[in-house]
């Protein structure tokens, strides 16, 4: 390949002018092209952070039982008997838009990877997903894809999918979201890092072949680059679940010996990233010699193999007397395995091919010079909460509306592709409580995992809906009776360099932060996806709505002792929390009015704390049957759910509560609210006000209907035929 | 009972079979790896769930040509009990130790989904845990169970008896033709069947992920049960 | 040198896959169509040094023992250059 | 008559099954092969009054419609009667 490097070529590789001054600087000379694509890899906005930087620092990640913050491949924290569970997610958005099966596939595959990379088996998949309209043509086709490629790949590396969230908006039309969050289990004194160490120290390359796969996928269209290459080779990746599972084997027994260093998946921009961030960390240099990559095409160049982006590969940095411990361990796992380098006294990365050296780039100002940008924002401007909306159909019809349509009908079609059991520890599987509960194995402890964010909140106030997003994960930890860790989160928002999206991100970092904080419930590793964006034939670019997607972690001591939501027989139901029947920004307001303003619903921290370490404590000490917290479609949707589990209904008493109409108060977004189902409603309110906590009393369950005070009776066999309809008819017909 | 499990490279289901045979014999499995070309002494082999070589060229069929499977036929040959659950019952036809064939789920789409299965005799190790018409609860989780076989094939499998377990409702109707009743569009609604003499059997879902109380179901504790009655010496 | 095996479902035995296909054609303005059947095709490159008959017979064995189950399918074996 | 759509993966499209196939080939002795590269063929009756021509670009739009993605997969199309 012969380019002349300049300006006008680092500018399509992604770098600005400015940028590509620095460089010069850094190189004392014009760069060749494997360095030049070197610089622009890991200074773009995916490897860099470089727009998101400054405010993500602001985060709150520390916490006593946190071991590892963001900086590592994912976050550490300690869950009890010398364990830890170690998690985070990543978007896979743009690639399951040009491909959504192979797009979503490889999604999971790559945060399988940054987990078990750091010697955790995993245990649990979620998937956080948002996609156009259901109107829009297009949208069916990659709800089809995703959510067949992220059950083909979990499915078949044996890891059950146990939860996830879905959300149809036509600001997703040409922009869909794919978030997929893992969580594994590793023993405390066993944490693999990447930080490389040893000078003359092997660095080893193992998984699969290098091909021409997904190369400058991230900073620029390949077809401007080549494009007689680009009609014949797609910029798609395939996902290989199959070497992913053989991966995952090989490594962990590896990792039962002392053969290892460090150890670091190759993820966006491959062996580029994983080599400059392993020698960067550790403060040494490296020198690859790219003739021994297992290579799957013939005649590739170095620059194409320091950039590609094949799956199932991995870089580890071993000691020299182990290698062959090590080598044996992938052959017989049938991976390659091939020492391609060592680590060097230079401080800097050189990379051999074919006798020419083909890059030698000093590292530390390929990271400290990186660059890092203040970009200008605006504030959202602040909503204005909604006075009365009057109720055009009254509460039946609206119950069933809401519950049919798209954001709130039961997700079964989709998790019901999803091998939620595999690994025989699953305790809670979807849509049976308000976080999926996975047993560690040997143990009788509980992850209880989540995903959460509602984009309309965060819309219509930044900071008010990321900090909801962030008490919801929360909220649904808790109301499994399991006690909440920590945090993961995936901020994807549209172009930074607009100051509005800017500002989105900004004010709802700000918004995480304050709820992480007053909930001790820190950050311990993340992802930022920035540019979601449709563009329009007619040139117009639409934002996604800004979608925090928050991932979380919980624990409890006992799997016995959780609960979900399930409605049982003859049981009081007590709402805990205050309602305060607001409507703004509900599901109620967009499909029932067909309004889609006013402020989200207020979120009180302190009463949000106070509420659910109550409500846990209630559970923990065995007084709850059943708990669901309050969301989407507010209160009479919470019941409605728990009876369409269960088949049993429930008698609710006319609310004495008058300050807000009855529409309000059965679908206002009411936040820090449970729905408990208890043997004795008295002693549960008598708790709760010994605590301070809001509590009364809504009704009892038992029957087959969900019944008004006798006003209103609507069969849960009916609710349950509304709520199961959408996804089939949808994407079946 | 002396268990042995079959690790194929893709398998995924060897660490819930165990820990169901660890709970209802209380004793330990061994681990063999499809390389292997000689077999502990042993008194059931087990071939568990998962995607053997990823399932790619189709379920189960290179997992039918691994080393180990020469030992797992002669084992059977000499009367051994061979227990394949989902990918196991795969590879158990693809080897033809059991007749027919696993093709795609009617739906096109992989299920997992809890699904009740229906006792059709009780005379096997496998089945002898319950009475004839039981009817329990068991997860399925695979994208190629729909049974298919011969005509004279399905005659002899109903006239020997060797239809081990039928998709059914709750209240034991079976409707072979209904979707929610036989969900990936099995003849006959089979889900599970057994060999000549009894002592092979196969079957897509998953007993041996409803073994434990403290996830909250023991459905599938009858099958090992039998098991472990039958084959204690 | 390639040998391609081509591997379809047996006559007679229904393929889920060819219905679901057939299907989707219609809805998408097919009308019309008969029978719409699914298989697998595998091309393996060969040592060069095999003549044609040498290659078809390599590529019949490998279909028997593992590309096809001869159990429900059937398969054609064709020699490229 | 039947139009034949024979879907393959794109050169370079890494091919996991092909990869698949080509190792459990050698370990059962099929030694020094190639690669092998797996696909799907799609058989489907056309109505009889068709001409070759027509059949033929008949099969081409289903395949850019339906049966093959463009973006990973190439194509071709032939004409059986
Ligand atoms: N993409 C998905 N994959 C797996 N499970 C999902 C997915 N989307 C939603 N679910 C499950 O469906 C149930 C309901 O989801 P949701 O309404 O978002 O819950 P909540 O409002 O309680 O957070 C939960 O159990 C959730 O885990
Ligand atoms: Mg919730």
């Amino acid at each position: 390949m012969s380019q002349t490097v300049d300006a006008a070529l680092a500018a399509r590789f992604g770098l600005t002018a400015e940028e590509y001054g620095k460089v010069l600087n850094i190189m004392g000379r014009t760069p060749s092209l494997t360095e030049l694509g070197i610089f622009s890899v890991m200074w773009s906005e995916h490897c860099s952070y470089k727009s998101s930087r400054i405010h993500l620092k602001t985060l709150p990640t520390k916490a006593p039982w946190v071991v590892h913050g963001p900086g590592e491949n994912a976050g550490v924290v300690d869950i009890g008997d010398g364990l830890t569970a170690v998690f985070k997610m990543e978007s896979h958005n743009h690639p399951s838009f040009i491909e959504p099966y192979q797009g979503a596939a490889t999604g999971v595959g790559g945060i399988l990877r940054d987990v078990f990379t750091m010697g955790a088996r995993p245990v649990a998949n979620l998937n956080a997903l948002r996609f156009g309209d259901p109107k829009t043509p297009g949208t069916r086709r990659i709800v089809d894809g995703v959510v067949r490629g992220v059950g083909g790949y979990g499915n078949c590396v044996g890891v059950p999918t146990v939860g996830g969230e879905v959300n149809f908006h036509s600001a997703y039309d040409g922009n869909p979201l794919v978030n997929a969050m893992t969580v594994g289990i590793a023993p405390r004194d066993r944490i693999f890092l990447s930080a490389a160490a040893g000078i003359g120290n092997p660095v080893v390359y193992v998984g699969s072949k290098t091909g021409r796969d997904g190369i400058h996928g991230a900073t620029m269209s390949s077809s401007e680059f080549d494009e007689h290459a680009a009609a014949k080779r797609p910029t798609v990746q395939v996902g290989d679940p199959f070497t992913e599972k053989l991966l995952i084997e090989a490594c962990l027994e590896l990792m039962a010996t002392d053969a290892i260093v460090a150890i670091q998946d190759m993820g966006a921009a491959g062996l580029t990233s994983s080599a400059v961030e392993m020698a960067g960390k550790g403060g040494v240099g490296i020198e690859l010699e790219l003739d021994n990559v297992p290579q799957r095409e013939t005649g590739m160049s170095a620059y194409e193999m320091m950039l590609s982006e094949s799956q199932e590969r991995m870089l580890m940095v071993l000691k020299p007397e182990q290698t062959d411990i090590a080598r044996k361990i992938f052959e017989k796992w049938e991976l390659d395995f091939a020492v391609i380098g060592h680590l060097t006294d230079t401080a800097r990365i050189t990379i051999l091919h074919k006798g020419k050296l083909e890059a030698d780039i000093p590292l530390a100002p390929l990271a400290d010079e990186a660059p890092i940008y203040e970009r200008p924002f605006v504030h959202t401007p602040g909503p204005v909460r909604l006075t009365t909306v009057p109720d055009p159909v009254g509460i039946e019809h609206a119950l069933l509306t809401l519950l049919g349509c798209p954001d709130l009908a039961s997700r079964a079609w989709i998790w019901n592709q999803y091998d939620s059991g595999v690994g025989g520890q699953t305790a809670r599987r979807p849509g049976t409580a308000d976080a999926a509960i996975v047993r560690v194995e040997g143990t009788r402890r509980g992850l209880a995992v989540t995903t959460d964010c509602t984009p309309r909140y965060v819309h219509a106030d930044p900071s008010a809906g990321a900090a909801q997003a962030v008490a919801e994960a929360w909220r649904n930890i808790t109301a499994t009776g399991a006690k909440p860790l920590a945090i993961t989160d995936n901020l994807n928002f549209g172009n930074p360099e607009n100051p509005e999206v800017m500002g989105q991100f900004v004010d709802a970092i700000k918004g995480m932060g304050d709820a992480c904080r007053a909930l001790d419930f820190p950050v311990v590793s993340g992802n930022v996806s920035l540019y979601n964006e449709t563009k329009h034939p007619n040139g117009r670019r639409i934002s996604i709505l800004p979608t925090p997607a928050i991932g979380a972690v919980g624990v409890i001591d006992d799997v016995t002792q959780a609960v979900g939501y399930a409605m049982p027989d003859d049981c009081d139901l007590v709402l805990i929390g205050e309602q305060r029947g607001d409507l703004g920004q509900s599901l109620w307001l967009r499909e029932i009015a067909h309004r889609e303003d006013g402020a989200p619903p207020v979120v009180d921290l302190v009463a949000e704390r106070r509420n659910g370490d109550f409500v846990r404590s209630q559970i923990t000490s065995g007084k709850v049957v059943a708990c669901h917290d309050l969301a989407d479609g507010g209160l009479l949707i919470a019941l409605a759910e728990m009876s369409i589990v269960s088949g049993v209904g429930c008698k609710l008493v006319k609310p004495l509560y008058d300050s807000a109409a009855l529409h309000a108060h059965f679908f206002g977004e009411d936040q820090a609210c449970y729905v408990i189902a208890t043997k004795s409603g008295i002693a549960m309110i008598e708790a709760a006000e010994k605590a301070h906590v809001p509590a009364r009393r809504l009704g009892r369950s038992g029957g087959k209907n969900l019944d008004l005070w006798q006003q209103i009776i609507v069969p849960v066999t009916r609710l349950r035929a509304v709520n199961d309809a959408f996804f089939p008819t949808f994407m079946e017909r | 009972m002396k268990a042995g499990i079959v690790l194929f490279p893709g398998t995924n289901r060897e660490r819930d079979m165990a820990q169901a045979l660890r709970l209802v014999s209380g004793r330990e499995p061994v681990m063999l790896w499809h390389r292997d070309t000689a077999l502990p002494s042993l008194d059931l082999v087990v071939l568990p769930g998962g995607f053997s070589f990823g399932d790619y060229l189709r379920s189960g069929a290179m997992g039918a040509h691994s080393p180990i499977m020469r030992e797992v036929r002669a084992f059977a040959e000499a009367g051994g009990h061979v227990l394949g659950v989902c990918n196991g019952f795969q590879i158990l036809t693809e080897a033809q130790l059991l007749p027919g064939a696993l093709l795609r789920n009617a739906s096109m789409r992989f299920l997992s989904q809890d699904c009740h299965l229906k006792v059709e005799n009780n005379i096997s190790p496998y089945t002898r845990g319950w009475s004839k018409g039981d009817v329990f609860r068991a997860p399925m989780a695979h994208g190629d169970g729909n049974y298919n076989a011969a005509p004279d094939v399905l005659d002899r499998l109903e006239g020997e008896g060797r239809v081990a377990f039928r998709y059914a409702e709750a209240n034991g109707a079976v409707d072979a033709v209904d979707p929610a009743l036989n969900p990936n569009g099995s003849m006959q609604a089979i889900a599970g069947i057994l060999s000549e003499n009894g002592r092979i059997c196969g079957l897509m879902p998953h007993p041996e992920n409803l073994v434990d109380p403290d996830l909250g179901a023991t459905d599938g504790v009858p099958l090992f049960k039998g098991l472990v009655e039958s084959l204690v010496a | 040198m390639k040998v391609r095996v081509n591997v379809m479902l047996k006559e007679g035995v229904l393929d889920p896959q060819g219905k679901a296909i057939g299907h989707a054609l219609d809805v998408l303005g097919f009308h019309g169509l008969g029978e719409v059947r699914m298989g697998k095709v595998i091309e393996i490159e060969v040592p060069a040094q095999k003549s044609q008959d040498e290659a078809a017979s390599l590529g019949e064995a490998m279909a028997r023992e593992l590309l096809a189950n001869l159990v429900i399918e059937d398969f054609t074996v064709e020699v490229l250059s």
